[in-house]
Formats: C-alpha cells, sequence, structure tokens
C-alpha cells in the first residue's frame, strides 16, 4: 500500500512542480509591478508550444540527453522573446493607471496570443515522440513503475526554487527587484533604472513561465486553451500563498497540488471546486494569503 | 467640560506617544495644541477620534466614558476631525460632499428609493455651508486648488454638526495670507454653531491670534497649557519650541 | 448625465450639465412609458390560440430496401432535370456546418469537414443536386452558447438549405430544439448521445442523425470481455473507467454499466472517474488511482489531444503492462495519422462503433474504395468516421431528392417532402449497409471495434481483427422509446432501459458472442 | 405627469438618446431578425452591466466572477424545469432567480464586502469558478456540461401559439425591452439617490467616510446584494432566449466578457455599461462569424480601447458631441 501512496505524493509534487514556476513568474511580476498579468498563461502555452515545435523539428538529429536541456531553452527562449515583445510596448504604459485598465490589458494580451498561437502552429495540439520514454521508468515495488522524466520534472521544480531564493537575496539585480518591489521611489533615487528593472522581472516572470509549458510537453500535448486553464490555478496558487511572496507561490503549489491529487481519488464530484474552496477560505481568514504583503 | 482624558496612554514599542495626558476642553472654547513634531499630538487627536486604540487611560465625552466607542458611535456623540492629509470625496463636486455629510448626520445616507437632487432641505443647508466656507459648488474636489481643498475637508466636518471638533494643521501647506483666510472663515463659524474646536497648529501667529488657550506637548506629555499670553512668556516653553 | 470618477488620476470629465427635476422625472416617465407601450403592442399585434397551419406530409410509395442483401448503389450519374411546375432554383445549395476546427478536439472535428466538402466537389463535378451546386459554409463549432447562437445565425442570417455537422454530445441536445422550431433539415454527423431523440426530441421532424451512442459503450465493453477472456481464459471481473465528462462519456459509462451488470452481476465497478473535457493534461493522479485499484479491464472514451496526453503519460507509468485489457471508445476516431506507432500493440481500438477506412475490405465494397481513394487524393491523409458520416449524409440527402423530384415531376422538393424520403432510406455507403429509421431519424449500421497494431509503413496505429456486431442486437427495437422508455424514468435512455427490462441476468444477449 | 413641453425640452436637450429608444421600440418592424435577437441579448448584457458597474464605477470594486452570478440565474430557470418538468410563467422564474440572487449575494457579500482592489476581484474569481465546477460535476442533478434545455416559457401567464422565430423577434423582445426599460429606471434610481452619493463616496475615500458616520462595509454588501440579483435577474431573462443553459457561460473567461463591455462602453458613465452591451454583443457574434481569429480581433479591439478611448464609446460620444455642439469651447478629454 505505502508505494501507492508514494505515487500519489509523487504525482502530486509533479503537478506542483510545474505549477510552482507559472505562480512564481505570476508572483514576481505582482510583486514588483502590483499588475495582475493574465497574460502570464499566455506566456506559458508559448513556452509549451515553441518547445513543442522545435522538438518535433529537431529530435531526430540530436543525441537524446540534450533533448532536455534544448527544451527547457527554447521554452524559455519562447516565453522570454514574447515577453521583452510586450512589457516595454505594453505594460509599461499601465503600470500607472487603474487596476481595471491593467487587468484588462493583459486579458487582451491573452485572447492576442492565444489565436497567434492558432496562426502560427495550426488547429491540432503539438505533441513529441520519444524523449518522454527515453528515460524510462522505474520500478517502484508492488509492480508500480513511475517514468523517470517525473522526477526531472519535479527536480526542475526545486532546482529553480532554490535558484529564485539564491538569485533574489544575493545576486544584486535580485536584491534590487525586492527594493524595487519594497519601494519604487527609494530603489529610483538611489540611481536604478526603474524601468530597466520592471523589464527585467517580467522577462524573468516570463521565462519561469516558459520552461513550465516546456518540461510539461514531453508528457502532454501542446494545444490552444492551455493557457487559459492553467492560469485559475496558478491564481489560486497564488492567492493561497499571498501574492508576491516567492514563499507563499512555493507552499500554495504544493497545497493545490496535493488537494488535486486527494480529490481525484477520494471526492471526484467535487475535485475543481475543492481548489476554490480552499482558497476563499484562506482569503477570508488571512486576507492577504499565508505570506502576502499589502 | 465638554471632553477630558484621564491619564491616556499610547506606546508605540518603547516610543511613549501619550504618556498619561490629562486634557480638557470646555463648551465652546477654541484650544490649540502646539509643539515640536513627534511630540504626540497627531496621535492625541488619532485616539480621541478613535482612529487609534489607547492602550491605557480614559477618555470622557460629554459625561459619558468613550475610552472603546467605535468611531461611528463618536460621530454619533459629536466628534468629529479633519485630517492634515486632505481627506475629501475626489470624484464628487464639493456640494455633494457636503451632502453626502449632511445625509450621514441626518441618517439617511442609506435611503436607496429617495432621488437626492430632490431634497430641498439638505440641498438648502449645503449650499448655506459652501457660502460660509466660500466654496464653489460645482467643481469636483480633485479640480479645487490646494486651499479650497484644506477648507472643503473642514467644511464635510463642520456639515455633521459636531460639538467637538478636532481640525489637524488646517492650513498647513498654504500661503500665510491664504492662512489667516481659512482661519477667518472656520473660527466664527465654529463661534456661530457653538462648537468647540482643538486645533493642532505650528503656526505661532495663528495660535496666538485665534485660540482662547493652547496647550504645549512635548514627547507624549502635556508641558503647559494657559492663556495665549501665558504661554508667550513661559521661559520652559520657548526652550521646547525653539530647540524642538 | 452626471459623470462619475473612480479615481483622481483619470482626466477629468467636462463640467457636467446639471439636470433639472422636471427632465428627470421626463426621462424616466418616457422610459418606463415607452417600455409600457412596446408590451401592449406586441399584445396585441400576436395572434393567440391560432395555430399555423404544418404542410400535410407527403407520403410516397417507394421501394422498401431489404438490409441483408446489400444492393450496390455507387454513387451513379445524376437524373436528367427537367423543368417542372416549381422551377428548380438556379441559386448555390448552401450547406452550413458546424464542426471543431480548432483545439484538441481539431483531430476529430476537422476531418468531418473534409468529407463533406469532398462529396460536395463530387457532386458539382457530376452537375450538382437537381442542377444546383453545392456550396459548403464551415464555422468552429465552439462552446454550447457560440454552436447554438451560430445555429440560428447560419439558419436565419446566411439563410442555408440544409445543416450537415455537429461533432459535440453537448450541442446537438441544443441545437436539435432550435431545428425543430426553426424548421431547417439538420443532418446531424455525429453528437451522437441517444437523449437526442430519447428524451429532447422525442418525435423528430427536420432534425437526422447518422449514428447513435449505446452501440458504441457497449460494443467496447463487449471487446474488453473478449479481448480479456482471450488472453486469461476466463471474464474479467473488476472493472474501471475514465471518461471525459460531458455527454459522451457519461452515456458510454452508463450503457457500459448497464451490459456488465446485466452480463456479469458479480462484476466490481472498482474505479469510475470524469475528468474535465478539453483541457486536462495532466493525467498522474487518475493513473495512480487505477493502477491502486487492480482492474481487469479498463474502459475509457478519451479522445483527441487530452487522449495523447493520457497514453503518453500511461505508457511512463507501464500502465499498459499493469493493467492487462484497456480499450478507448473513440482511441482511432480522429484522423488515422494523430496516433503514432508508441500507442501499445494488442490492446482494445475503439472507432466509436463506426468505421475504420480499411474495413469493409476495399476491394469488397467499392464505394468504400471510391470514397477512400477520392479523400487522400484531395486531403493527403485517410478518412476517420466523421469524414464517411459527412460524405454519406450528404450523398444520402442527393438521393432522397432526386428521388421525391422523380415522384412529385418537377421544381426543388420542399424539406417537408424530404423528410419522409429520409426517414425510411437505405444505401450501402462505405462503412456497409446504412439505413435510417422511421420512428427515431438515426442512422444505423453494423459496430465495429478492434485491436491496435503499429503500421511503419503507413506510421501510424491502426485497427486490425475487426469485431462485428449486428446493431439491432445492441441498441432498443423501434419505437422502444415512444412506448415503452419513459424520459422522466430511473434509466437514461431507451436502450438502457431495454437492456434493463430484456436481458437476462448472467447470459449474453442473442447475436453477441465473445 | 410629464407636460408636452417638459417632453419636448427633453428630446431638444439628449437628442441621442431619444433617437435610441425611437430605434429600439420599432426595431423588429425592419431589422432582420437575427439582429433583433442580438439586440435582445446585447439589452440583456446591458442589464448585466449596469449591475456589474453598480460595483466597479460606483463603488470602486472590481468582480472578475460575474459570469458566474448570470449562469446561477440561469440555472434558477433551468433547474427547476428539469426537475419538475412544469413550464411556469416566466415571471415566476424572474422573481424566483432574484430573491435566490440576493440570497447568495448576502452570503458572499459577508465574505466580500470587507475586501477591496485585487483581493475582491480574484475572491470572486474563485466564486465564480466553484458555481461552474458545481455545475459541471453534478451531473445528475445539472445536467453537467451538457447542461439543460430551457423551453419557451408563457409570458405574463399567456402562451403565445407562434413559431419559435417570431416569438424571439417580436413577442419577448419586447418583453426584454420592458424588463431593460425597468431595470434602467431602478438603477438610475439607486445611483441617483443618498444610497448611490454616498457609495460614490465609499468609492473615493474609505477613510473619510468612515469619519463622516458612514458604515462603508455595510452599504458595500447592500450594494453587492443589488448588483448580484439583478445580474441573476438577467441571468433569467437569458436562459428562455438562449434556449439552453451551459456550465461554460459561469467559466472566468465569461466575466472578461462582462468586465469588457462595461469598459467598452465606458465606466465612468451610468448609460456606458448598456451601450457597451449593445455593441460588444454585436461585435463578437460577427466576428465569430467571419474569423476563426475573433479573439485576435477582440483582442486589438481592447488595446485600442485601453490606449485611445479610456473613457468608453459613450464618453467619446460626448467629447465629439461636444467637439460638434461647442465649436468655439475647448472641449477636454
Amino acid at each position: 500500500m505505502s508505494n501507492i501512496i508514494f505515487l500519489y505524493l509523487i504525482s502530486g509534487l509533479y503537478y506542483a512542480a510545474y505549477l510552482f514556476l507559472v505562480a512564481a513568474g505570476l508572483t514576481i511580476i505582482f510583486g514588483l509591478a502590483r499588475v495582475v498579468n493574465l497574460a502570464h498563461g499566455a506566456l506559458y502555452a508559448i513556452g509549451a508550444y515553441v518547445a513543442a515545435w522545435l522538438m518535433g523539428l529537431i529530435s531526430k538529429q540530436i543525441p537524446p540527453p540534450l533533448w532536455y536541456i534544448i527544451i527547457i531553452i527554447a521554452g524559455a527562449a519562447g516565453a522570454a522573446f514574447v515577453g521583452i515583445i510586450i512589457e516595454p510596448l505594453l505594460l509599461r504604459r499601465v503600470y500607472g493607471r487603474l487596476e481595471e485598465f491593467q487587468l484588462l490589458l493583459t486579458f487582451a494580451i491573452l485572447l492576442i496570443i492565444e489565436d497567434l498561437e492558432l496562426m502560427i502552429w495550426g488547429p491540432y495540439p503539438l505533441a513529441f515522440k520519444e524523449p518522454y520514454h527515453y528515460l524510462g521508468a522505474v520500478s517502484i515495488g508492488g509492480g508500480l513503475m513511475y517514468p523517470l522524466y517525473g522526477f526531472v520534472v519535479i527536480a526542475m521544480g526545486w532546482l529553480i526554487a532554490l535558484f529564485l531564493w539564491f538569485f533574489m537575496t544575493k545576486t544584486k539585480l535580485g536584491i534590487i527587484i525586492r527594493s524595487a518591489a519594497a519601494n519604487k521611489e527609494v530603489t529610483a533615487a538611489i540611481g536604478h533604472n526603474v524601468k530597466s528593472i520592471y523589464t527585467k522581472t517580467f522577462i524573468l516572470g516570463a521565462t519561469l513561465a516558459g520552461i513550465g509549458g516546456a518540461i510539461v510537453m514531453p508528457s502532454a500535448t501542446a494545444q490552444l486553451g492551455l493557457g487559459i486553464d492553467i492560469l485559475v490555478f496558478a491564481f489560486a496558487v497564488v492567492v493561497i500563498g499571498g501574492l508576491g511572496s516567492l514563499k507563499g507561490a512555493l507552499v500554495g503549489s504544493l497545497i493545490v497540488g496535493m488537494t488535486r491529487v486527494v480529490g481525484i481519488a477520494y471526492f471526484p464530484e467535487i475535485e475543481l471546486a475543492l481548489i476554490w474552496l480552499i482558497a476563499v477560505i484562506v482569503l477570508v481568514f488571512r486576507p492577504l494569503g499565508l505570506w502576502g504583503r499589502e | 467640560m465638554i471632553l477630558e482624558t484621564q491619564n491616556l496612554r499610547k506606546y508605540f514599542g518603547e516610543v511613549h506617544a501619550v504618556d498619561n495626558v490629562n486634557f480638557k476642553v470646555k463648551e465652546e472654547e477654541i484650544v490649540a495644541i502646539i509643539g515640536p513634531n513627534g511630540a504626540g499630538k497627531t496621535t492625541l487627536v488619532n485616539v480621541i477620534t478613535g482612529y487609534l486604540k489607547p492602550d491605557g487611560g480614559k477618555i470622557i465625552f460629554m459625561g459619558k466614558d468613550i475610552t472603546n466607542a467605535s468611531i461611528y458611535e463618536r460621530i454619533r456623540a459629536g466628534i468629529v476631525r479633519s485630517f492634515q492629509l486632505v481627506n475629501i470625496f475626489e470624484g464628487l463636486s464639493a456640494f455633494d460632499n457636503i451632502r453626502v455629510a449632511i445625509n450621514s448626520r441626518e441618517r439617511k445616507e442609506g435611503k436607496i428609493f429617495s432621488l437626492i437632487d430632490r431634497d430641498t432641505t439638505v440641498t438648502k443647508e449645503a449650499l448655506q455651508i459652501l457660502d460660509l466656507f466660500g466654496l464653489p459648488k460645482d467643481t469636483l474636489a480633485r479640480d479645487l486648488p490646494h486651499g479650497d481643498r484644506k477648507l472643503l475637508d473642514v467644511a464635510t466636518a463642520f456639515a455633521l454638526k459636531p460639538k467637538l471638533l478636532l481640525l489637524d494643521e488646517p492650513t498647513s501647506g498654504v500661503s500665510t495670507r491664504e492662512k489667516n483666510k481659512i482661519m477667518d472663515v472656520i473660527i466664527p463659524a465654529a463661534r456661530k454653531e457653538k462648537v468647540s474646536l482643538v486645533v493642532i497648529e505650528h503656526d505661532m501667529d495663528i495660535v496666538f491670534n485665534y485660540s482662547d488657550r493652547i496647550v504645549v506637548m512635548h514627547q507624549g506629555k502635556i508641558l503647559f497649557e494657559g492663556k495665549p499670553d501665558e504661554v508667550r512668556e513661559h521661559t520652559e516653553v520657548k526652550r521646547v519650541l525653539l530647540v524642538g | 448625465m452626471p459623470e462619475t470618477f473612480s479615481n483622481p488620476k483619470e482626466v477629468p470629465p467636462e463640467a457636467r450639465s446639471k439636470l433639472s427635476r422636471r427632465e428627470l422625472l421626463g426621462i424616466i416617465g418616457g422610459l418606463v412609458v415607452g417600455g409600457a407601450i412596446g408590451a401592449a403592442a406586441t399584445y396585441v399585434a400576436a395572434p393567440k390560440e391560432v395555430v399555423k397551419e404544418v404542410a400535410k406530409t407527403v407520403t410516397v410509395p417507394g421501394p422498401t430496401v431489404t438490409v441483408p442483401g446489400p444492393t450496390v448503389t455507387v454513387p451513379g450519374p445524376t437524373v436528367t432535370v427537367t423543368p417542372g411546375a416549381r422551377p428548380v432554383p438556379t441559386t448555390p445549395l448552401k450547406i452550413g456546418c458546424q464542426t471543431f476546427m480548432k483545439g484538441g478536439n481539431a483531430p476529430l472535428g476537422v476531418p468531418l469537414y473534409e468529407g463533406l466538402v469532398a462529396a460536395a466537389e463530387e457532386i458539382n463535378k457530376a452537375g450538382g443536386i437537381l442542377g444546383r451546386k453545392v456550396e459548403v459554409i464551415v464555422r468552429d463549432e465552439a462552446g454550447t452558447d457560440e454552436t447554438v447562437k451560430e445555429y440560428k445565425r447560419l439558419v436565419l442570417e446566411d439563410k442555408i438549405d440544409l445543416y450537415i455537422g455537429l461533432i459535440s454530445s453537448a450541442n446537438t441536445p441544443a441545437v436539435a430544439p432550435h431545428a425543430e422550431e426553426l424548421k431547417c433539415l439538420s443532418l446531424f454527423i455525429d453528437g451522437c448521445t441517444d437523449v437526442v431523440f430519447d428524451v429532447v426530441d422525442r418525435n423528430p421532424v427536420y432534425v437526422f442523425r447518422n449514428h447513435f451512442q449505446s452501440p458504441d459503450g457497449l460494443i467496447n465493453n463487449f471487446q474488453l470481455m473478449r479481448l480479456y477472456k482471450r488472453k486469461t481464459g476466463k471474464l474479467p471481473t473488476r472493472f474501471a473507467y475514465i471518461h471525459p465528462d460531458y455527454g459522451y462519456g457519461r452515456l458510454v459509462h452508463a450503457h457500459a454499466r448497464y451490459a456488465t451488470d446485466k452480463v456479469m452481476p458479480e462484476n466490481v465497478n472498482a474505479y469510475e472517474a470524469f475528468v474535465k473535457f478539453p483541457g486536462t493534461t495532466d493525467f498522474s493522479a487518475y493513473i495512480t488511482k487505477m493502477l491502486e485499484v487492480k482492474p481487469d479491464v479498463v474502459l475509457s472514451s478519451e479522445w483527441g489531444g487530452d487522449f495523447k496526453a493520457f497514453y503518453k503519460q500511461a505508457l511512463g507509468y507501464g500502465y499498459f503492462k499493469a493493467i492487462p485489457v484497456f480499450i478507448s471508445t473513440l482511441s482511432h476516431g480522429t484522423y488515422p495519422e494523430f496516433l503514432e506507432t508508441d500507442y501499445p500493440e494488442g490492446i482494445g481500438a475503439g472507432v466509436h462503433a463506426n468505421y475504420w477506412f480499411e474495413y469493409p475490405l476495399l476491394d469488397q465494397n467499392p464505394v468504400n474504395k471510391y470514397f477512400v481513394d477520392s479523400y487522400f487524393a484531395k486531403w493527403k491523409r485517410y478518412p476517420n468516421f466523421e469524414a464517411e458520416g459527412a460524405w454519406t449524409m450528404l450523398w444520402a440527402f442527393k438521393g432522397a431528392v432526386e428521388e421525391i423530384y422523380a415522384k412529385i415531376k418537377g421544381g426543388w422538393p420542399e424539406t417537408e417532402e424530404i423528410v419522409p424520403i429520409l426517414e425510411r432510406w437505405a444505401m450501402v455507403c462505405p462503412a456497409g449497409v446504412w439505413q435510417i429509421r422511421k420512428d427515431n431519424h438515426n442512422g444505423y449500421k453494423d459496430a465495429i471495434s478492434g485491436v491496435s497494431i503499429n503500421d511503419p509503413k503507413l506510421g501510424f496505429n491502426k485497427l486490425t481483427d475487426p469485431y462485428y456486431i449486428r446493431v439491432d442486437k445492441i441498441s432498443a427495437p423501434p419505437r422502444w422509446q415512444l412506448e415503452v422508455f419513459d424520459p422522466k424514468g430511473p434509466h437514461p435512455t431507451a436502450t438502457a432501459d431495454w437492456i434493463f427490462r430484456t436481458w437476462k441476468k448472467g447470459e449474453l444477449p442473442d447475436g453477441v458472442t465473445l | 405627469m410629464i407636460s408636452r413641453k417638459g417632453l419636448i425640452s427633453i428630446i431638444r436637450k439628449y437628442p441621442i438618446y431619444t433617437l435610441i429608444i425611437i430605434i429600439l421600440l420599432t426595431l423588429p418592424i425592419y431589422a432582420p431578425s437575427f439582429f433583433v435577437i442580438q439586440i435582445a441579448y446585447g439589452l440583456i448584457f446591458g442589464i448585466t452591466g449596469l449591475a456589474f458597474n453598480l460595483l466597479l464605477g460606483y463603488t470602486g470594486l472590481l468582480s472578475f466572477g460575474h459570469a458566474g452570478f448570470f449562469a446561477f440565474g440561469a440555472y434558477m430557470m433551468s433547474l427547476p424545469i428539469r426537475h419538475t418538468g412544469i413550464v411556469h410563467t416566466l415571471e415566476v422564474y424572474l422573481a424566483f432567480a432574484f430573491i435566490t440572487s440576493a440570497a447568495l449575494g448576502a452570503l458572499l457579500g459577508l465574505i466580500c464586502a470587507r475586501r477591496t482592489r485585487i483581493f475582491f476581484s480574484i475572491l470572486n474569481l474563485s466564486f465564480g469558478l466553484i458555481i461552474y465546477s458545481f455545475f459541471l460535476k453534478f451531473w445528475g442533478f445539472t445536467g453537467g456540461a451538457d447542461g439543460t434545455h430551457v423551453p419557451t416559457p408563457p409570458l405574463l401567464g399567456m402562451k403565445f401559439a407562434v413559431d419559435k422565430e417570431y416569438w424571439m423577434t417580436h413577442i419577448y423582445y419586447y418583453y426584454i425591452l420592458a424588463a431593460f426599460f425597468i431595470c434602467l429606471a431602478i438603477f438610475w434610481v439607486i445611483v441617483n439617490s443618498n444610497f448611490g452619493k454616498t457609495l460614490q463616496a465609499i468609492r473615493d475615500n474609505e477613510i473619510r467616510a468612515q469619519f463622516t458616520g458612514i458604515r462603508i462595509y455595510r452599504y458595500r454588501h447592500i450594494a453587492y446584494i443589488i448588483s448580484v440579483a439583478f445580474t441573476g435577474l438577467a441571468g433569467c431573462l437569458w436562459a428562455p432566449l438562449n434556449g439552453h443553459t451551459a456550465p461554460e457561460i459561469a467559466w472566468w473567461t465569461y466575466s472578461g466578457d462582462i468586465v469588457m463591455l462595461t469598459i467598452l462602453g465606458g465606466y465612468q458613465y451610468f448609460i456606458g455599461p448598456v451601450i457597451g452591451g449593445l455593441v460588444f454583443n454585436v461585435f463578437k457574434i460577427y466576428t465569430i462569424g467571419y474569423t476563426v481569429y475573433w479573439m485576435l480581433l477582440l483582442g486589438i479591439i481592447l488595446l485600442i480601447l485601453i490606449f485611445f478611448i479610456p473613457r468608453g464609446l459613450v464618453g467619446l460620444g460626448i467629447s465629439i458631441y461636444n467637439r460638434l455642439t461647442h465649436k468655439k469651447g475647448s472641449s477636454k478629454g
């Protein structure tokens, strides 16, 4: 019996891993620019599409181990590229404006990117062929197997969480971003170009979402509507964990990941509603989320 | 005695912003509170008006203990305040700002099915207050010059027909000519309506020209209180005010 | 109109014009009075108890086609058009089509459009229907709401003469009532849920459908038992299910459960999951749960992009090794090239019990050969059952129009005249013998299921070792849904009701062998 | 009540709005039937917009879950019909939907009336998604993803023996028009009442409102109840017109549509959401019809809206109108 519980735990961690990547991006951007970026789901979808498309092209020519690095770079590059375009061109103009307009702008970007995906990659879902099975599976007792690639995704999630912690606390840019998040005026006063900090942060967030989309691709398909579906779950994570807090995003994604697994296994009827009930309960008792700040 | 605090205390960690203060206001009296920055003047007003919870002591207003009363109850009782950083309804006209206050006073701010424009009594009274304070009727609050915005802040408080009106630096950020103009509006209005005034003020001319009594605060304590001319000669007060 | 503002940073509006009390009353009065006048006008204008005269249905003595003996009617030369009393319009025949054109469901939906266009081009090449060229207008079958609104627009604004389409079992129950009310001849291809003609539209007039769903769930359920018996020598007892959470998934499940409870009373329903559809890309928790309950067999009805995500993840978990027999009713339903060669072999292959392009064998059924060759030539892909359904439906419509035209000597027939012909229409189509039943306007053809095998030459996984069951053995007999089945009763469809009442416990129904 | 002279003075003063009213009243006579149906949908979205804007424009609260309440109202009609099989006159369901939605608003209001800004938006997003997953998942009770068919109900107790097209374009159209005018009048009164002015005060400055003796949570809660109740009412009006209720109308992208149409119309104006509702619905239907890339078109229109006409169509209209009539006067905005 214990290996089944282990399998549940792992599939919960698996879901939490890439959900964290999307949520982390969302919360960093909100932490700094106070903008709720609905287009973040589209960046996840872009990462997925670019990875799926690139792998479809070159998976034959390059040796297997390289596949995984290629996927991550492709996803990250694709999302970062889109980030570089939309932040300075569109988002920068609404930082000072009313919340309604910021939300509406990111909603517009989400719609536009959804259709651009249709234009570029066509109506059908894109999928990889091999890499997911290349790593094969490991037996975990009781005749049960678990794909090694699952561990890769989970490891990727924790690694990036670690990197983010390191980046935010130890590197110069990280500290500047946090200081700008705390107080824009002071950061600008001591000579930092806040505008470029915004762009860099947005690209960091976009890259995270892109990687999230890319690493899931081997085990799933890139299809339209991907961005819209993942977004609402990323919102649940960010709301539970607290807007603007990376720690919150990590714990939030674990909570949502585990809730989904428990829901599917034992309460199939209310599996979907369960996540949102938790979000509402958290918001009732801790309006700013577990580690949110105003 | 309209207001009396009995060794009122409010601490922010080690900082004793209000340290066992016994502050008294008589009916129809205009009291000025002066003192260097951080003397606890604004904290005292915040505690009296319910914006901050006290850490100790009592507040007696017209014989009733209102130490733990809610903001809503204090306003119903007649304690109203204005703000140092102007707090007015930016998106509404000066006329509407006043009407909202009057409606709230008359307890009909929640009436859903009574058109505000058809309420002639409120309109008439609002217009009177606008004239009293010399404010234009239709310009939006946000478009008013700084002086008028300060006046509107006080006028909205005034429209609640308070018994005790606490003003937090009503003339700050305004030229001296404007300062006198503002006080020449507020003081007669208060006298006419028999409202006792507590004014936090830095400008010594204003303090000495317009107040009945002056209370000097320093590091959370009342250093001295008395008539304006007594305060003027008081050596200790001069040292504190000069050194600060 | 007084303006209001929510935040000072916004540009301030012009000083608003002051509204006097009189004007205020005037406006409110005007608005309310205007509404009242409008309502009164409707009350007076609308005729109350006058029932609009419905055209008398034309009964035409036509040849009844004996089903078992297949008369081969290859789509041959068109009938020569002689100008009759009512002139045949020269304007093109506008066909409205709705199907999934994008997203996870496109691999099933787009072939429907392609099959329809292939048939339309052949018909136009052969001179059209009674000389009228056929023109197809296609719209994306998005959510149920957009589909209903878009259908009304096709009928009312684009003024289509004929409607062919619909994939989702969520959309046909929604559109059918509107088709009857708007009196537009609507030939559904899929959206196969029996609920349409058993519950929602019990006496259909303007709505027909190429096939229906109950045989699909039943034959694939029997195929599960058959493959398990072939593999282990005994019948399975522990069943598990994973379905998309909408009409199709729910009814495949219902029929499978009714049949299994009858045939094997001691079966165990180990786990049933209904998954949000479309859009679920992470099945790891569902896979884990199924591995936990250790079922003998798993019946699924997942399909399209979501199904591909499912089976790839399942491969990683060694799911197909742990589960003795797995079948999805629609695994091979999308266009054949969609299911790549990494799909496991030797497990069940479901094609919605309708059609796999290699069967009936091309040399035995010239209609199938003609269809597969012309479809591949045009679209460079092999057709799926949706393409075959649309293709057959348009040829059936052409045949019916030409048959009634020959009877009434002239003029383009009214829809009310075409309907009785279609109601007893039978022909040999690419999938074999196909016949529409008068009482529920459903198309009937024998059900097919099979086993999965990789074909390196073709480059995709395909169906082999076909398993047939005659359709009348696994669906309710004629008029059952009108005379016996109670829509408000406990059973979801007429077939479920029929199984419950007529199948004996512990035995296979007659006509079904494992 | 209004003298002839008064009526003429109004027409002279507001030519555009009187023109719109006349067009709306006479529409079914000359317009193609599909267009009339879309205008009926637009009027219903207009009511939804007014209810939504009571929160956004007048109380400063942006909800991202109003599609959930809209769907709730629609289901309050389709569920009773589905389970009892009896089809009462529409007013029964409108009352039922209004009361249950008001109760829902009262319940949820307890939670979110104390929140503002982004926390209020996300809280409502969660409510909408919970409603969506309830309608989707409980297959037996709600019909799940397939939803439920809504037959044509009798209006004011009368059954009309006419075909559906005529019923939609003539009978039910005027019924919706009457309901629309009544809701418009009610919202006009609410917005211009003491309560409406108090809401705007709360929106502009919470601290000042508190220190003027206004219990801000109570009035926000009341505004929330009114908004949810009328959104539910609009949902119930929508059900017979659409003929079908499916859970996906509760999905959050439809809440995005409600926000979009309100801001498209101009949420700074009372009439903004109505114009937004009419224009948005017609625009969305005709773009879906003519291009597969309708989301792209919608996105671009939104960008134009945000950057060039932040004050919406009504704001644009008024500035053009002012520029035309007061050539010499400078006009801002």
